[in-house]
């Protein structure tokens, strides 16, 4: 099982990931994505992204393990943006290799529901009158308790 | 003992991280936030309300009873808001 | 909501596709991503997909509306491959654009999960000695199932 | 009547398509099922066993004892096995 995850400032090429993906899990009959945009919503200008990086990698690499335990996987790639970053700017990827679709959508959706709630990054909005943090989500809290079992 | 900050735990402190040899009185994240707090300024504002902060101690997130020793990595922060 | 459905022999990039739903979908918070390839299992030396034109542009499209009608989706993308398609070769994408990840996913997984069982394709495996029709399935009935109410 | 025939279907018929003037008796898809049959060769062997058959009138998945007229597009097929 193949396992990329990388967290940085850098722009990604969905296609590229996914067939770096694709060569690496050889059988995979499955790629689930998902890419994640800003939105420009209520005049957002610019989203910054901080993280703590030594336990952003931990804690991804953990759930992507949990992941790898739960779904029969052939391969996974994160790949989380962080600095400043515009509306309509990709911030985060997410892509699950498996021989059957069924695993390649879950572990996708569960991967992505705790990069959003437990992944320790911390926004702050940009707007043309000032910046405000972001205050965590009680329903992507929901989203992540929904595969707590 | 390293300290590390972030979002706006770290603004209102001024800085991102620091070293600190704890007193033999600090035996947890809870006793290290009220000595910080006791510095006044920048860090009474920030750890002013602590049910509003969390902390992690060696990257791992922990609750305020959690002991610490002088070689740990300590952080706080807001609650994540997540990616 | 743009909808665009392809059924072809041809090969496609699921990253300029991705590229493109999202230069529909302005306001899109979220690209949920389904890419199927044939697996390469048991020497299996060839798939040939048959199908019903006019049936299957207009099933899929059938499909695609339910999916618009139960969750608030911003952009679909389908592209299905017919003819003769060798193992690792890609033979299905979708891509569904919405505000959030939640109504992505469901939708993707909802549109696989009717394309893999109810549109009109017929497949033949193709080995070293010979060809076969292959039978439905009905694991695949199951997943279907699970969308009735 | 526009007949369509696929995958083995259409392979043990020998073709894919063909137009047909249907007598008077074929009133639904299992009568016009049966007058196929009733050609015998590959027509035979197809239509042997109707439940192994699935149909559609003008592009919508019926059941064999759904009504057919002459200017229907009928086709006959193996249950769909999906992409």
């Amino acid at each position: 099982m193949s396992t990329r995850i990388d967290i940085f400032e850098d722009d990604f090429d969905a296609g590229a990931e996914i067939a770096a993906l694709k060569a690496q899990a050889g059988g995979a009959g499955a790629i689930a994505t998902f890419t994640g945009y800003v939105r420009g919503e209520a005049n957002l200008k610019a989203l910054t992204l901080e993280h703590y990086p030594a336990m952003t990698a931990r804690e991804i690499a953990r759930h992507v393990a949990e992941a790898k335990r739960r779904w029969p996987l052939l391969g996974v790639r994160v790949i989380h943006r962080v600095g400043r970053l515009v509306p309509g700017a990709q911030i985060v990827f997410v892509a699950v290799a498996s021989a059957h679709r069924a695993a390649a959508f879950d572990a996708c959706a569960f991967i992505m529901d705790y990069l959003k709630v437990h992944a320790p990054f911390w926004k702050q909005e940009e707007y043309d009158d000032g910046v405000r943090w972001v205050d965590a989500k009680a329903s992507d809290d929901d989203a992540a308790a929904k595969w707590k079992r | 003992m390293k300290l590390l900050y972030f979002a706006w735990v770290r603004q209102k402190i001024g800085r991102s991280e620091e070293m600190l040899s704890p007193s033999s009185q600090i035996a947890t994240v809870r006793d290290l936030a009220e000595a910080l707090k006791a510095r006044g300024g920048g860090y009474a504002e920030a750890f002013g309300d602590l049910s509003r902060l969390r902390a992690a101690v060696n990257q791992d997130h922990v609750a305020l009873d959690t002991p610490v020793s002088p070689d740990d990595e300590v952080a706080f922060f807001p609650p994540v808001t997540g990616g």
